[in-house]
């Protein structure tokens, strides 16, 4: 099996599905002849041609628009944007078009699109482009929201995501798609070829939307993550000395809520670490869903480790950046309540 | 010192000023329209569909006519409609006026939530629904009913989903009026503007992308096209040449505000097209056969690869925006009256009239049965339920979500009993 | 002390305003002549003059973005967004502007910018007539969210967020214009002038923001809630019969933390209310914040009762209001857990 | 059955393409402009300032230029200026230049995260920032360095900003080279396309709103210009009247798409200005002359009440996008070389010798002398630190989130210790 790291896997992705179904297209601002702004696209529309895979105005609104538009008609629509920071001009097209098309019209349009976008910090992107916005995504109803950590993970939930008829924002960690940051930004970075999740089959498979991995088995404590968190999480219980189970969630909607119950009943202890901002972010809903359904199992307070309630400053990247040590502190702080 | 300021400091310029655009006549003056250009029934020349847009940067001024005021097709624009084809259009223009007035009275006696009509602008979905085929699809606003009427949506199913009942074809989901109705080339309504506009160009993408036929038709009112979304879908449009008809209903008002706050007071919604570099045309939206005209020749257009226009009717609304409004706190009482344009329904009754081809009693006769359809199916929908009586079964509002529900829907269903 | 519905305490902050400071602006569509479709803004345009309250094209980005220019030029603007939901195509604008302009710049520039919309469901306003998008705002740094529950709150809130320097979100629970709703809908509307709140000043004075109110006192539970879930929270505590502490948060960002915590401690108990949908919804942070820093006072999980995670359906309203009778049973399952 | 398709059925039709545009010319092929119009020097006329818009509609399809191939200024778009003002010129753009290479390597060399420079486009900055005020303010992109650099802003901000050093004005907080000067009439920068060309509609409107005399200045990129702010901008600045100069600076390519995907395969940037009722001005974005006389007739227009005018500047990205960007992937490598309206400094430059106000030799002079400037400024910000030797103190990290910090800030910043 060949190994491939993430924009080769996401590639291999579009790739098969562009080959299998002829309504699988492809656009976005530079993704065309040029092939993405980070790649992805490479090569694609050499080989499926020019309505295949194409370039854009610069307008999210629009080619969010125009992919819900060509979605209701019957294509398959993937696009791209640029960054995930950039989809917010597209914002009321995904809430108020995509997502609910097919509720409002009693099931007679939907939107079968998936949107990629870059997203996430570490890159020394400044504020522009580092943020996280899956919380937002993740409190509209209609929207699926999917987030890989891995080569054969991205390419087997890009294909169930093109393959789902529901819209789903697919977001993509920049920080790993050229190998697995744990978040010592101070040592060299790994790539895939020496990680898991780097042999990705050539053809078609598919890693299923809703199904979270249990990345490492625990006793002690939960660790909750997605995206490049994932693997500063590994980095961050080594460290702890904690002997954590690690879940992966794949996608925050729809959501492993049995795989996650199931750990936490079982370590009592739980951390969530996520990039985003921590007031309002994505890991409130996660305490709360733990807190609810594992309260008396809980041995300690639900730990919340997240980017700090500031934008994302450009000079400061490592100090808001949410690390391994600063996981490490929250689950030693977990052990000790 | 660096050399700034050539042009003389701050201090010898004149205090700027803030312009606000404000309508020619408010509640209690004489309803005024000078600021607007109407061109005589005839006047402007039918350019090839195949034109080059450089060719015609003046048609976004004239405005396109057919009928005269004598009721006389007249000009280049003159479709050559059979009458049986115009007493259609007039019948389905006279049934949504119908329509509209027994369901506004509905919401007032309770029976639904809200209601909205597009009296003075029936010309508009009746003609271009019935010139485009059965398979293209049009983008609506709230203010086409016309659109269904033409193609013989059952008007049971407008009252079942006006009043929310049991057998609202949207299950209950959606406000009254913002229909969905796929088979009839009727795209999902929502409540929020402009949205749909640039969807429209995406579907028409598609069709080009498979190779088929189908073109697409998008509405917006004269108040939306400030959104965002009115430049997005002119720019997809014109970048892919995308097969779509453009239009914006230019009734004059968005609900209080006159269209000079929409950026009309020195220009036309039709010359938007302009900066595109697609045709533009400005269009009698009272007048059944300019209407269809201005289509076919777009349509045409579009179906021959050579892109988009964009259509600027230019109509009155002549009822309040809806049923939470009153225009006589915004605008001349007698506005509607006075609008040069007339009223589409007594203008096409009069061509028909004046062709040999109808009548006045005809007329009579046809609202008479118009409206004993129209009072059955609304007896039918009530005895449904109206608002509030009648509802789909709750577990439609857990529905469609997503194709497939997800645990919370399942657990919320449970929690909620149903 | 003239008795005020909370269109008229509105209006009278707004007056008062313009009439004290220039730099007060007010503007969005139908606000101008015609005083806005809730009435709100009604006789600023012939009291203050054309320039001071005027109409807009229907462009809710512009009318941020203007409002964000204005602000930075050194206007106080107060942009209407005719309904919450509305803002979405101005959400870039909110987000990656106003809230960021400050911070971004060092502090050279900023948007003392106050953005009133009514919001909120009940009033059978279908899909796009009765969203609560509190929660996507109060996870974006830099922004404030004001909610009020009362004529007298509305008015000094309103005054606070215009005087403050910082973007302001000022969400009016619509339902609540003209009376208290209770959420019993079955029943007559009170009116303002009967219930408390309704005591407004005619001149300037503030309610600070960040300051929670103490509606009700109780032993057994503390119930947080917002908007016409205040009201609504009063009649479920008086259904379930338990002694509950009923919270109104007020402003949401910046959140009272310190009243919550008090309350949960003596408690032991907490239920959240609000409209929006579940998950993903304001409630989550909440309940992480009240779970982090009151574990060991929790006697039950911290509950939620918020909409469904369903889109917001017309013929359903009271199916999905989350009513009176849906906090009762929620009260009633932590007392008894 | 009622009378659909009266034009045929589907089955009759062609099939629908979809139009994807492309450029000229790829990598490896011949340069080619000829979808461009050039208009020769002084061709242009110069209508008064105070024109109403009808009259001017051919404006945005000409190409207003003042320096001639000879490098004379010709035609009535000569702004006349003086020598002085003219090296001044010069000067500004040649020490952006010798900055922008100086800070590319430096990025090269890993002393920063990310650069971008403006090459080719250094006149437009330049000569609008000598001919505005100097309390107007300019809501700039990326590329218009030069506004700043004409107003004497110390390049060793530039430099601590690009560094993110402990002496950033913007305290560590922004990508390298995204600005805030408002002293110097610079609006905050930021990464987000688009979005500040409406708000400097807001600031002028805010302007007028007072009475003062301050006007604002607009840029956005040629493909920006399909952002729904754009059309926003536009709107609100047609509707109100707003003192506003809304610049496209049209350098042809948007990273790696070139500007048909932004809308001008068949029209210009220009053009857009008539969709909304304002003028619409096209010039040579590489003459400095003609960049001052466009700017001066829009201002002028702007201070005297009326309105907004969109300038397209025809220019060309002569280096690539960015650091992270290599334009030999995506367009052909000496198309840079081939562009039809040359060099802005070299153009200014064979202008001012030809007047017998400059010399090859002064020139090289100055070079040498800002390149020297240059080098010194980059080694006191090297002395402070380069990217991550040094930062601002971390919490400068929590300031200014809110005027004044709230419970959550002051939380973490005692979590982190800051
Ligand atoms: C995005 C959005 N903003 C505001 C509204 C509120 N609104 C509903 S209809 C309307 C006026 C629309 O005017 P116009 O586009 O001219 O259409 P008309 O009603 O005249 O047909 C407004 C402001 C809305 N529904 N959606
Ligand atoms: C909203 C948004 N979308 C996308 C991007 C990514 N991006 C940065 S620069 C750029 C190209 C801009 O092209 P143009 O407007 O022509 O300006 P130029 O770089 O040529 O000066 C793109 C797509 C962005 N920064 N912001
Ligand atoms: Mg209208
Ligand atoms: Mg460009």
């Amino acid at each position: 099996m060949p190994k491939m790291d993430m924009i080769q896997a996401l590639n291999s992705a579009l790739d098969v599905k562009m080959s299998q179904d002829p309504d699988v297209v492809v656009f976005g601002e530079d993704v065309g002849y040029f092939g993405g702004v980070f790649r992805v696209t490479d090569g694609l529309q050499r080989k499926h041609g020019l309505k295949r895979c194409f370039d854009t105005p610069i307008s999210e609104g629009g080619i969010i628009a125009t992919a819900i538009g060509m979605g209701a008609y019957g294509l398959r629509p993937v696009p791209e944007i640029q960054f995930a920071d950039y989809i917010l001009p597209a914002f009321d097209q995904l809430v108020s078009e995509a997502a609910r098309l097919r509720y409002r019209s009693g099931g007679e349009f939907w939107a079968p699109i998936t949107v990629r976008s870059p997203y996430g910090g570490g890159i020394f992107g400044g504020q522009t482009h580092s943020q996280s916005p899956e919380a937002i995504f993740a409190h509209v109803t209609g929207l699926k929201t999917v987030i890989p950590s891995n080569p054969y993970d991205a390419k087997g939930l890009l294909i169930a995501a093109i393959e789902d008829d529901d819209p789903v924002i697919f977001l993509e960690p920049k920080r790993i798609y050229n190998g697995p940051f744990d978040g010592h930004h101070d040592r060299a970075l790994k790539t895939w070829a020496e990680a898991p999740g780097s042999d990705v089959p050539e053809g078609h498979y598919t890693v299923p939307l809703g199904k979270a991995a249990v990345v490492r088995e625990g006793r002690e404590a939960t660790v909750l993550a997605y995206g490049t968190m994932v693997h500063v999480a590994k980095s961050g219980i080594e460290e702890s000395g904690v002997d954590a189970e690690l879940i992966d969630l794949r996608s925050i909607v729809p959501l492993d809520i049995d795989t996650i119950v199931a750990s936490v009943k079982k370590t009592g202890r739980c951390v969530i670490l996520h990039e985003a901002s921590r007031f309002g972010g994505f890991g409130g809903e996660l305490s709360a869903l733990v807190q609810e359904r594992c309260f008396y199992h809980l041995k300690s307070p639900i730990g919340r480790v997240a980017g700090w309630d500031t934008p994302y400053p450009h000079a400061f990247e490592w100090d808001y950046f949410p690390g391994p040590s600063r996981l490490a502190a929250a689950l030693k702080r977990v052990m000790e309540d | 010192m660096s050399p700034h300021n050539q042009s003389g400091g701050a201090a010898d310029r004149p205090p700027l000023t803030l312009h606000i655009p404000e309508p020619a006549a408010r509640p209690g003056e004489t309803p005024r329209f000078d600021h607007l250009t109407f061109s005589p029934a005839g006047s402007i020349r039918r350019p090839d569909p195949g034109v080059a847009e450089p060719e015609i940067r003046d048609l976004p001024y004239g405005l396109i006519r057919v009928l005269d005021d004598q009721g006389q097709a007249v000009g280049p624009w003159d479709p050559g409609l059979d009458a049986e084809t115009l007493r259609r259009g007039l019948k389905v223009m006279a049934q949504a006026r119908v329509f509209e007035d027994r369901m506004f009275r509905a919401q007032r006696q309770g029976k639904t939530s809200f209601f909205m009509k597009s009296t003075g602008e029936e010309a508009i979905g009746a003609a271009q629904s019935m010139m485009l085929d059965r398979d293209d699809m049009c983008f609506p606003t709230y203010r086409v009913l016309s659109w269904l009427l033409a193609r013989d949506y059952p008007v049971i199913d407008l009252v079942n989903q006006i009043f929310s009942n049991a057998r609202d074809p949207l299950k209950g989901r959606q406000l009254p009026i913002l229909y969905s109705a796929r088979k009839y080339g009727f795209y999902s309504l929502s409540g929020n503007l402009g949205t749909r506009f640039s969807q429209a160009v995406g579907w028409a993408m598609a069709s080009a992308y498979r190779g088929d036929t189908r073109i697409a038709l998008a509405y917006v009112g004269d108040g939306t096209t400030a959104e965002g979304d009115f430049h997005e879908a002119l720019t997809f449009a014109a970048v892919y040449r995308a097969p779509v008809i453009l239009c914006v209903t230019n009734n004059q008002w968005a609900i209080s505000s006159f269209s000079g706050i929409a950026g009309a007071e020195t220009t036309t919604f039709a010359a938007k097209a302009i900066a595109y570099g697609i045709p533009g045309l400005r269009v009698d939206g009272n007048d059944f056969l300019a209407v269809w005209a201005a289509t076919a020749w777009a349509a045409e257009r579009a179906r021959t690869n050579k892109g988009a226009t964009l259509i600027e009717f230019v109509t009155y609304r002549a009822a309040g925006h809806s049923t939470s409004d009153d225009p006589t706190k915004y605008r001349p009482m007698d506005e509607a009256a006075a609008w040069p344009l007339g009223d589409p329904i007594e203008r096409l009754k009069t061509h028909l009239i004046a062709r040999g081809e109808w009548s006045a009693e005809r007329h009579t006769q046809m609202e008479a049965e118009l409206a004993e359809g129209v009072r059955a199916a609304v007896k039918e929908g009530e005895g449904i339920g109206t608002l509030g009586q009648s509802k789909p079964p709750v577990s439609q509002m857990f529905e469609d979500v997503f194709k497939e529900p997800d645990w919370r829907v399942l657990e919320q269903r449970r929690e909620l009993g149903v």
